[in-house]
């Protein structure tokens, strides 16, 4: 287990400091250490890792002492929990997930699969570095990681959040160009989600120099206006059970 | 506070609507996905969507050694892996014609059991978490954990035991290790009139889980349904007892059943599978330290060793039904083709399909659970 | 009274009843925790999480609508804590009664109804119509209750209510007068808490938290405090009207924590009943329960 | 005729399977009848194990990828709870169109593993009620579990995961590699560990 350091973290002046308002200081301390004693995590089953959560949340080792509870939409959740590998199926949908989530938020790579594949490194169906995809703030490796090793992992993070160091969702939106290119790597030129990450980090002022470039291009060249969502998926064809002889 | 890109959405008037279950639903096992389509409170249609656990399994087995697919094999099913380990290891026996000394088959008995109590446990909680009760859940999986405290022992792995090979077992078991053994029986045995207290005699549960999800004997049998599932709807056929493997001919055992074919007739099964485990896991604890032998037959060096040309069908009951493995060899030391039939296939997307469809949207998740379905089986 | 003093009675008195409905937050958590055989949050958890969601740097907004419905979910609460008598405060009480603070809290439904409606999620739409529904089903033994309980005190006032029960020790309490209105009292706060067996509308694994399912960050955190009122509001109803009221502080929060630990205490080993066995069940013994009280309480 | 688990049963099952022309049976076990036969009689032979000898349990269909002969092979396991016997019944079909009959109008979860077979190997079946990708919705390359695919070099090609170069992993390749002990050079008549007996 052990916080990312390779990971290019592009530098960025802590938000907080220099202001010299002591007041603005102590509150931010105070927001900082609430976020890390309040975590609300959704945890995708994305795999195996899934198994071990459970337990670490339940009557023997549980979570809620420590302030971590599951939640169950995107928009109530901190962190995301990766517990496994990641199919390319499924990584779409936690790039989704993810991009659903409110600031500041924490991606979290349970099990070696995350990491690099793990023993699934020959598969064709799953990807291999969820940090090529995501900005994940922690790693927990292991095959899988103990319910302990979990909760270590998320006190470590804890410290991190309460230190102000654990803020990879900026790099995010700092280096977007980046981010979608690996996606549009694996998904196709024609990728794009529903959250437009752009128009947000101009909103926030999280622009930074990798923001836009060659991917972003790309993704206003492929991008379709986001439509009303349409009440169908195909089912219409589908056979109905109650006419069928039970 | 708004992004600036925030358009509105109007949606056309119209009393249906579809709704997602899952991928990353607390009302979905795993990750897998349901789509639905609702028309007031009632579905009207129900449509399946896995292959988001899809690792291509069948694949990485036919590019990787015989031994070195066991530590791939439980990743197929992760509550109750021990019956993968076990179906693999049997199919490269039969091909190899390895004879399993008898104390090994004893010792995966045991092991088989004892995660069938697992899985049992883990699948109560679930069970009754889709109707808003958690305590179950979470003294379930405060159970389970003392079993898996065993196989750590055991194995030294708590969910991924990697314990059985081909050709017997890899250690022999720890000392003291029976005896530990029956202290957590005992301990399990002393909590189930809580469990029944709790939940199997707890009014509100029983009028939510009865009527849901009605499976009769005949869709039972169309559909291919097995396990616990099956003896839901009153057949009494269970693969230990009618098609047996390992020792389980030598061991007495009831397959409970029940006539309802419902959501509640189910956990019923599953309840009284639970307390049936704990006899059979009685009967190994009182007969293992008689039998003596080698728990392992000597097999070629595995990191060279070709399996003879054929094919084998195995198959075991797991906790959610018939696990079967079709294992080809053309001579070489890698298996030319295995395909994984879990019992969850069957469960999770034409059976599942097929219940939730007239079901109403607040049985859709207890259905699901009822159906104990485990996606990577799906999706392998 | 002059101004001031009514000013800063209502700017107390909402504080006073946030900072209890924060430890009945953690006493509700604490108790399924020793349900559960855990150890549960720490003191001040439900503060943590409070600030943590009004900490979010990013919103999510789904229009004006959305918006308005939190403040009025919230807001509504609050007018209503002005309602309620505390030991030493009245705030607003003596202009307003028992059905002015029924109606008053009943805006927080639906002030979430058209939060959550604009919010344009299958999931949030059903949600809310639960609650809706369940709303239905427990306003019904409510109203019977409170004419009951109005037609006994002569009044429909809470402070004349209380002034009457403290007139005589325990012997003069709602409860001891009127025991079978107090237990369909009891019942319908039951209901009105929306624990299991109640617990229709915020059902995870059915409809993935029904109304809170778009809300993330400020919205949360306003549902939240949401919760910390509704808490504190349903106890103080009742032990204004049933149990003596606030004579003192302490006596004051021992009958509030007490009243608001039963059902939190059954909530746990109970499964949550579908929609229409809510209002089977809610309508059925309340009811019948209150209109047995008020039948004793008229003769 | 209906079957009943007696002692005469792998006579009477091969007597009823006579009806079937060119079929070869082989008893590998004492539940387990594998049955090779042509792949224009395989709907007959289920048709006659379905009526006629309770075989109502189709416990799966597994599809086997045979380039070198440029064919499929089907097998189908049966599974009757009245006899208490599995049948396999193998067929063989061409690589080339790789089209086949759905036995979807006799057993229901035919559907499944007919889709996923489609899925994993393109070998379309006719008359099954729905092909459409299941599993595989994101996949747009060769169907994968075709020998001919080699997941491997596709993984080597789309993943550049292998960029992961610690310190102590390049001191090992200075060494000559990660596996001290290559398999061939382990001599079969020492002794190994894992042959020890406990």
């Amino acid at each position: 287990m052990s916080t990312l350091k390779n990971i290019p973290v592009v530098s960025h002046e802590k938000p907080s400091g220099g202001t010299g308002n002591l007041l603005a200081n102590v509150f931010d301390e105070l927001m900082a250490f609430c976020r890390s004693r309040s975590l609300f995590m959704l945890h995708y089953c994305t795999g195996c890792g899934a198994i071990e959560l459970p337990p670490a949340m339940t009557s023997r080792f549980d979570m809620e002492r420590l302030g971590i509870q599951p939640m169950v939409t995107p928009r109530q959740a901190d962190i995301l929990l990766v517990t496994g590998y990641v199919s390319t199926k499924t990584l779409k949908r936690i790039i989704l997930t993810y991009e659903q989530m409110n600031s500041p938020k924490y991606v979290i790579g349970i099990c070696s699969c995350t990491v690099n594949g793990g023993m699934y490194w020959q598969s064709y169906a799953t990807a291999k570095k969820l940090n090529d995809y995501l900005p994940v703030d922690m790693y927990i490796a292991g095959c899988m990681p103990r319910p302990e090793a979990v909760i270590h992992g998320l006190r470590e993070l804890m410290e991190n959040i309460k230190k102000g160091e654990s803020d990879n969702w900026r790099d995010y939106y700092r280096r977007y160009d980046h981010y979608l290119g690996n996606q549009q790597r694996l998904f196709g030129e024609n990728w794009q989600t529903p959250t437009d990450i752009i128009g947000e980090a101009r909103h926030y002022d999280l622009m930074g120099p990798e923001t836009l470039g060659p991917h972003t291009a790309l993704l206003e060249q492929h991008q379709t206006p986001l439509k009303p969502f349409e009440m169908t998926l195909g089912l219409a064809d589908l056979p109905v059970r109650k006419d069928e002889p039970r | 506070m708004r992004p600036e890109n925030y358009q509105s959405v109007n949606h056309p008037p119209s009393n249906e609507f579809e709704l997602f279950f899952g991928p990353n639903h607390p009302g979905i096992e795993g990750n897998y996905a349901l789509k639905v389509r609702v028309n007031g409170d009632e579905v009207t249609s129900a449509r399946a969507d896995g292959g988001y656990l899809h690792r291509g399994f069948e694949k990485l087995m036919e590019g990787r050694l015989w031994i070195q697919n066991i530590a791939l094999v439980p990743r197929i099913c992760v509550p109750d892996p021990v019956p993968m380990e076990v179906c693999y290891s049997l199919a490269i026996e039969e091909l190899g014609g390895i004879e399993v000394p008898e104390r090994a088959q004893w010792i995966r008995v045991m092991q088989l059991e004892l995660s069938r109590i697992a899985a049992h446990l883990f699948t109560f909680g679930g069970h009754a978490a889709t109707t808003g009760m958690y305590t179950p859940m979470f003294w379930g999986i405060a159970d389970r954990d003392l079993i898996l405290d065993l196989f750590e022992e055991l194995s030294g792995g708590r969910v991924y035991h990697i314990f059985n090979i081909p050709g017997g077992v890899r250690r022999d078991l720890p000392p003291g290790y029976l005896d530990r053994v029956s202290k957590t029986l005992d301990y399990i045995e002393s909590r189930l009139p809580d469990y029944d207290n709790l939940l199997f005699t707890n009014k509100v549960f029983v009028h939510r889980a009865t009527g849901v999800g009605v499976l009769n004997q005949e869709q039972a049998l169309e559909w291919a349904v097995t396990g616990p599932n099956l003896r839901a709807t009153g057949l009494d056929f269970d693969v230990r007892r009618d098609d047996p493997y390992l020792v389980y001919d030598q061991i007495e055992f009831d397959v409970p059943v029940e006539q309802a074919g419902d959501a509640w007739a189910r956990a019923l099964v599953r309840r009284s599978e639970l307390k049936e485990s704990l006899r059979i896991l009685r009967q190994v604890v009182a007969k293992l330290p008689s039998v003596g032998g080698p728990i392992r037959a000597p097999i070629p060096n595995p990191l060279a060793w070709n399996l003879p040309a054929g094919d084998v069908y195995t198959r075991v009951e797991s906790s959610k039904g018939e696990l079967a493995y079709y294992v080809v060899s053309n001579g070489g030391d890698k298996p030319y083709r295995v395909h994984v039939r879990g019992p969850s296939a069957m469960h999770a997307v034409q059976v599942l399909e097929n219940l939730v469809t007239g079901a109403r949207i607040e049985d859709v998740a207890q259905i699901m659970f009822s159906l104990d379905a485990c996606p990577p089986e799906v999706d392998r | 009274m002059n101004m001031i003093e009514l000013l800063t009675e209502l700017a107390v008195m909402p504080l006073i009843a946030f900072t209890i409905g924060l430890f009945m937050v953690l006493m509700m958590r604490k108790i399924a925790a020793k349900i559960q055989r855990r150890v549960g949050p720490p003191l001040l958890q439900p503060l943590y999480d409070i600030v943590k969601l009004y900490a979010k740097k990013t919103q999510n907004s789904h229009g004006l609508v959305h918006d308005i419905g939190i403040i009025m979910a919230v807001g509504g609460y609050i007018a209503a804590e002005t309602m309620l008598p505390v030991p030493g405060m009245n705030g607003i009480a003596a202009k307003s009664g028992l059905l002015a603070l029924a109606y008053v809290i009943m805006i927080p439904s639906l002030g979430l109804a058209l939060g959550v409606g604009q919010c344009a999620n299958p999931n949030g739409s059903i949600g809310i119509a639960r609650a809706l529904t369940a709303m239905l089903a427990y306003d019904v033994p409510f109203v019977i209750i409170i004419f009951g309980a109005s037609w006994f005190y002569g009044s429909n006032n809470l402070i004349d209510i209380v002034a009457h029960q403290q007139a005589g020790g325990i012997a003069t309490w709602g409860a001891a007068k009127m025991p079978v209105l107090a237990i369909a009292a009891l019942f319908s706060m039951y209901a009105m808490l929306g624990k299991q067996p109640f617990e229709i509308y915020v059902a995870p694994a059915e409809i993935a938290t029904g109304p809170m399912v778009e809300m993330g960050g400020k919205y949360l955190g306003g549902l939240f405090v949401m919760q910390c009122f509704q808490l504190f509001t349903a106890s103080a109803i009742y032990v204004t009207m049933f149990l003596g009221g606030g004579e003192n502080w302490p006596f004051f929060l021992v009958k509030l924590f007490a009243i608001i630990a039963i059902p939190m205490s059954m909530a746990f080993v109970f499964p949550r009943y579908r929609t229409e066995d809510v209002l089977a069940v809610v309508w059925r013994w309340p009811v019948l329960l209150g209109l047995a009280g008020v039948w004793l309480v008229m003769h | 005729m209906k079957l009943s688990p007696t002692s005469n049963l792998s006579a009477s099952l091969e007597f009823l399977l006579q009806e079937i022309s060119g079929l070869r049976s082989q008893w590998k076990s004492p539940r387990r009848l594998r049955v090779d036969l042509q792949a224009e009689t395989l709907p007959a032979l289920i048709e006659l194990l379905k009526g006629r000898a309770g075989f109502v349990h189709l416990s799966a269909i597994s599809c086997v990828d045979w380039p070198a002969q440029n064919e499929f092979e089907l097998v189908y396991h049966l599974w009757s709870y009245e006899v208490k016997v599995l049948v396999m019944a193998h067929i063989r079909i061409p690589r080339d169109p790789g089209i086949y009959l759905s036995i979807y109008d006799l057993y229901r979860p035919a559907a499944f593993f007919e889709r996923d077979i489609h899925e994993m190997f393109g070998l379309f079946f006719e008359g099954s009620p729905d092909m459409g990708k299941f599993i595989l919705t994101e996949w747009d390359g060769p169907p994968p579990m075709r020998k001919e695919f080699d997941g491997e070099a596709w993984v080597m090609n789309q993943f550049d995961w292998q960029d992961y170069q610690p310190g102590w992993l390049k001191d090992i390749e200075a060494k000559g590699g990660g596996i001290t002990t290559r398999p061939e050079d382990v001599r079969r008549d020492k002794p190994k560990p894992w042959d020890e007996q406990s």
